[in-house]
């Protein structure tokens, strides 16, 4: 039990949610009658794109995409110089005699990606919806298979 | 990343989402999904990813179940499946 | 024991004391009642973010976004309690089987 | 170390409250009932929890004129339960209103008054 | 059970069949060596380039948006052009057909019990909320280069705070803080500073968006402090746009595209 | 709510550079940096609010700002014994959750106020949602309807809290009266 923990499901079990929502949403999109339930599928499906995203781009024990401007490895460096003023020492104490270490902090790349697609997603999500608002004006139903009847039947009645 | 946050999130998200979808009132159905939303931000938030966490915290609690739940209210509440 | 390790417990219990929530949430007999589980659901989130926060030794970022949360957090039940008032009541839709909707 | 457990003893109690309004949310018979337990179990709870990590701030705090990004980070904090305390009980009388609107019925205790219902021709 | 939702199983199930085979041969969660986050043997890795040079390039201590707004500017660019087609897409689909008045509008307003909880709770928190909402959205696009934040989502929230007037009395009030015209204008104007950033690089006879040149305009000490101070603008100009455009959005949907008697 | 919009109070500028002042001291503890760049930064944005929103923060723009600074005090006076009450009402419905359940009565009381302004009704409203297993329900003109959770919330409704709400407005009271209907 905990060799497989350790195995298998430690290193890889962000990749299996992500599989997992991708096969909700994908369901929700094909097999939902609703249009509504529809898109809600399709927002999973899309923050499942992401979370595959985001998670490419983590680190074991690394520190947030944001260079630390109290801190306190840096704070200790200027300390031991001891030349600089107070406010110097704190405003310019990231400017690190030093870039930083690439292994302790996430990876900017996917986050950058990822920030973009969502308030675009969201963009995206308004579209959708002012679909189904004139559908609903056009043909009186959300369901599917009643609006394919409609349009089987010789289009709108009314 | 805090590896206990990380399975926890994950297996609410996975039962928030089938909860979202078997719901057959589209009111309850988009204030779910705003759950769905709050979780992931804590996701984000978890794996390092402020600006995404950020993204995510104010589109998921300003923005996202407000047009849905505007879009119920001018189409049709209850939903067959 | 550090007090990291206090935090995540913290946040584990927050996330445990989800699940009262989460149950609400699926079988609730209204509507209203999924709503007050969402809200519960969201008050926890903006002190999970300073729990987060706290065990990343960065809570001068992570109170940003627990602000912003806390600020617009409400926007969602206010949405559904005017959304209520405004169409008629559910037991009346959810009951007529096939009458007349919305 | 003082203030280290000073915060956790803090902790502790906001994590009792969270466990009381899990409680009530599970425990109480209507909707009326679990709002309460939920709109107030988790704001005071929720201050409790984000003054105690607040006060373990102050643990790095040695002088003013070095550390003082720390108090404005705990004023942050404040103020994030500053605001948990005005919204949460608007989003409770809210959904309460709702649910009175929306025709949710109460259960009311044997032999208590019901007032709201006795007025509500005359609105 | 109707014949689309079996094929759904199957379709499914053998999407998630591949793509969890597909998930065996990924490097580990969290792995500081993956080929996404480290160099593959005999190549550099731009996200390497990206942790240790940007600051040295830019003086930004928040790496993301030196990435968003610098180096990938190109790209966020027209990722603001997308919400603005979006916010255009949702005029054109709503705004032509949907013209004529509801009548049941006038049903609901009859129905709305007449009491005093509704101006007086909920009425005076939005009040006392919003402006504090709007100077810390205004604070969130401001200080993206020292913290998480920036354009995006300063402006959502700002968005949501004229959506919060709207939620607590009605759309007419929010409308008149910030009418039709005006965000019309304003989005339009958030991407024409975007773009005007980059023309006015183009005229000092450099790259589009190569915000280094611009040090003699914006009087800086260093093509540096350029980069960092064009980035702010850039930002200003993304914010304006995804303000306008989800307002907008919020507007469009919860009145039928008539602007009136809302949500 | 249609009320407030259409029945605008005369802006002054006193009232605005007081507004502008509150929400400076906003930004500059949401900020944390003093150099000139940031605190231009800031003066715009709060100019910015101030010319969009000024009208939202108050309602009674008649009233001396002096007042506002005395009443101020007394608010955060009565917050401190607010707050106390919080953590009795909490203690109250944690000790509710785990008893039995035949202690829980709900029950909807009705209760006279004799406060007059909106504010005042509204402190009060929100006072009673977070103390002692009550929530206010809904306001008809002076009545507040509220759900009590058990006998013992119900009868703590009456008196003191009412009496510390009207002590806070209590000089400003003449003045903000004459600006509302």
């Amino acid at each position: 039990m905990a060799e497989f923990f350790e195995q298998t499901l430690q290193p890889h079990f962000n990749f299996w949610i992500y599989v997992i929502l991708m096969m909700i949403g994908l369901w929700a999109l094909i097999a939902k009658n609703n249009l509504i339930k529809k898109l809600i599928g399709m927002s999973i499906f899309q923050t499942a794109i992401i979370l595959f995203y985001v998670s490419l781009g983590v680190k074991e024990d690394a520190t947030i995409p944001i260079l630390d401007p109290y801190g306190q490895a840096e704070h200790a460096a200027a300390d031991a110089e001891g030349a600089e003023t107070e406010g110097e020492k704190k405003r310019d104490s990231y400017i690190g005699k030093k870039s930083p270490d690439p292994d302790t902090m996430a990876n900017p790349l996917p986050h950058v990606l990822m920030l973009t697609a969502i308030v675009v997603g969201v963009a995206t999500l308004g579209v959708a919806l002012s679909i189904t608002q004139m559908i609903f004006k056009e043909f009186g139903s959300l369901e599917e298979d009643e609006i394919l009847e409609i349009v089987k039947g010789g289009g709108v009645d009314d | 990343m805090i590896f206990a946050f990380d399975i926890i999130i994950l297996v609410f998200l996975v039962i928030a989402a089938i909860i979202s979808l078997s719901v057959k009132d589209l009111l309850s159905a988009s204030m779910i999904f705003g759950i769905y939303g709050f979780l992931i931000c804590l996701l984000w938030a978890e794996m390092g990813a402020v600006d995404v966490a950020f993204t995510e915290a104010a589109v998921g609690a300003g923005i996202s179940a407000v047009l849905m739940v505007a879009t119920v209210f001018n189409t049709k509440r209850k939903s067959s499946d | 024991m550090t007090f990291d390790h206090f935090s995540i417990g913290v946040g584990l219990a927050l996330f445990v004391f989800m699940l009262p929530a989460m149950w609400r949430m699926s079988v609730g007999p209204t509507a209203l009642d999924r709503i007050v589980a969402v809200n519960v659901i969201g008050t926890k989130t903006a002190v999970l973010l300073v729990v987060i926060g706290v065990v990343f030794h960065r809570v001068e970022m992570f109170v940003d976004f627990a602000l912003a949360y806390a600020l617009l957090n409400f926007t969602g039940s206010l949405a559904a309690a005017r959304f209520l008032h405004k169409t008629k009541s559910s037991s009346e839709i959810f009951e007529e089987e096939g009458g007349a909707e919305s | 170390m003082i203030i280290t457990i000073i915060s956790a003893i803090l902790i502790l109690l906001g994590v009792v409250f969270f466990f009381g309004a899990a409680l009530g949310i599970v425990r109480f018979p209507d909707f009326y009932s679990r709002t309460h337990a939920a709109g107030k179990g988790d704001t005071l709870s929720s201050f409790l929890v984000i003054l105690g990590f607040a006060v373990y701030q102050l643990k790095d705090f040695h002088s003013f004129s070095h550390d003082w990004p720390i108090l404005l980070v705990i004023l942050k904090l404040l103020a994030v339960s500053l605001f948990i305390f005005m919204t949460s009980p608007v989003s409770t009388h809210a959904l309460m209103d709702a649910g009175w609107e929306d025709k949710v019925k109460p259960e009311i205790g044997e032999g208590k008054p019901n007032h709201l219902n006795d007025d509500s021709e005359k609105f | 059970m109707r014949l689309s939702s079996i094929f759904a199983i199957i379709a499914v199930v053998i999407t998630g069949g591949i793509l969890l085979y597909g998930v065996s041969d990924f490097p580990s969660f969290g792995d500081p060596k993956s080929p996404a986050n480290a160099a593959v043997p005999g190549s550099e890795s731009v996200s390497q380039y990206f942790i240790t040079k940007s600051y040295k390039d830019t003086k930004v201590p928040n790496l993301v948006t030196s990435v968003l707004a610098d180096y990938r500017g190109y790209d966020t660019m027209f990722e603001t052009v997308v919400i603005f087609a979006a916010g255009m897409a949702i005029f054109a689909i709503l705004g032509s057909v949907g013209g004529e008045s509801q009548p049941r509008v006038q049903e609901e307003e009859s129905s709305f019990v007449d009491g005093d909880h509704s101006r007086i709770i909920v009425g005076t928190t939005c009040r006392l909320l919003v402006p504090v909402i709007q100077v810390f959205a205004l604070y969130v696009i401001g200080h993206g280069h020292y913290s998480p934040g920036g354009g995006f989502q300063g402006g959502v929230i700002l968005a949501a705070s004229f959506i919060i007037i709207a939620l607590s009395s009605d759309l007419d009030a929010a409308l008149r803080r910030l009418s039709e015209v005006n965000y019309l204008r304003l989005a339009c104007v958030g991407i024409l500073i975007y773009a005007g950033f980059g023309v006015l690089c183009q005229v000092l006879e450099s790259n589009f968006l190569d915000y280094g040149v611009l040090q003699p305009i914006l009087l800086t000490d260093g093509p540096e402090m350029a980069r960092s101070h064009s980035m702010l603008g850039v930002e200003i100009g993304v914010a304006f746009t995804v303000t306008a455009i989800m307002f907008a959005i919020y507007a469009n949907l919860s009145s039928r595209g008539t602007l009136r008697d809302g949500l | 709510m249609q009320n407030r919009d259409t029945k605008p109070s005369p802006a002054r500028p006193a009232h605005q550079i007081f507004v502008f002042g509150l929400l400076f001291v906003t930004w500059t503890i949401l900020s944390g940096f003093f150099d000139p760049f940031h605190l231009t930064l800031g003066v715009i944005s709060c100019g910015l609010v101030t010319i969009i929103s000024a009208d939202l923060l108050f309602e009674y723009r008649d009233t001396p700002i002096l007042f506002r600074f005395r009443q101020a005090g007394r608010l955060i006076a009565y917050l401190f014994w607010l707050l106390w009450q919080v953590v009795l009402a909490n203690y109250h419905i944690l000790k509710l959750a785990m008893g039995s359940k035949d202690r829980v009565q709900p029950q909807f009381v009705r209760c006279k106020t004799s406060l007059k302004s909106d504010f005042e009704k509204y402190l009060l409203a929100n006072s009673i949602t977070l103390t002692p297993g009550t929530v206010t329900t809904k306001i008809m003109g002076d009545t507040f309807y509220i759900h009590a959770i058990d006998d013992v919330s119900a009868a703590g409704l009456e008196g003191e809290m009412e009496r510390r709400i009207a002590h806070i407005f209590s000089t400003a009271r003449k003045s903000s009266t004459s600006g509302e209907s």
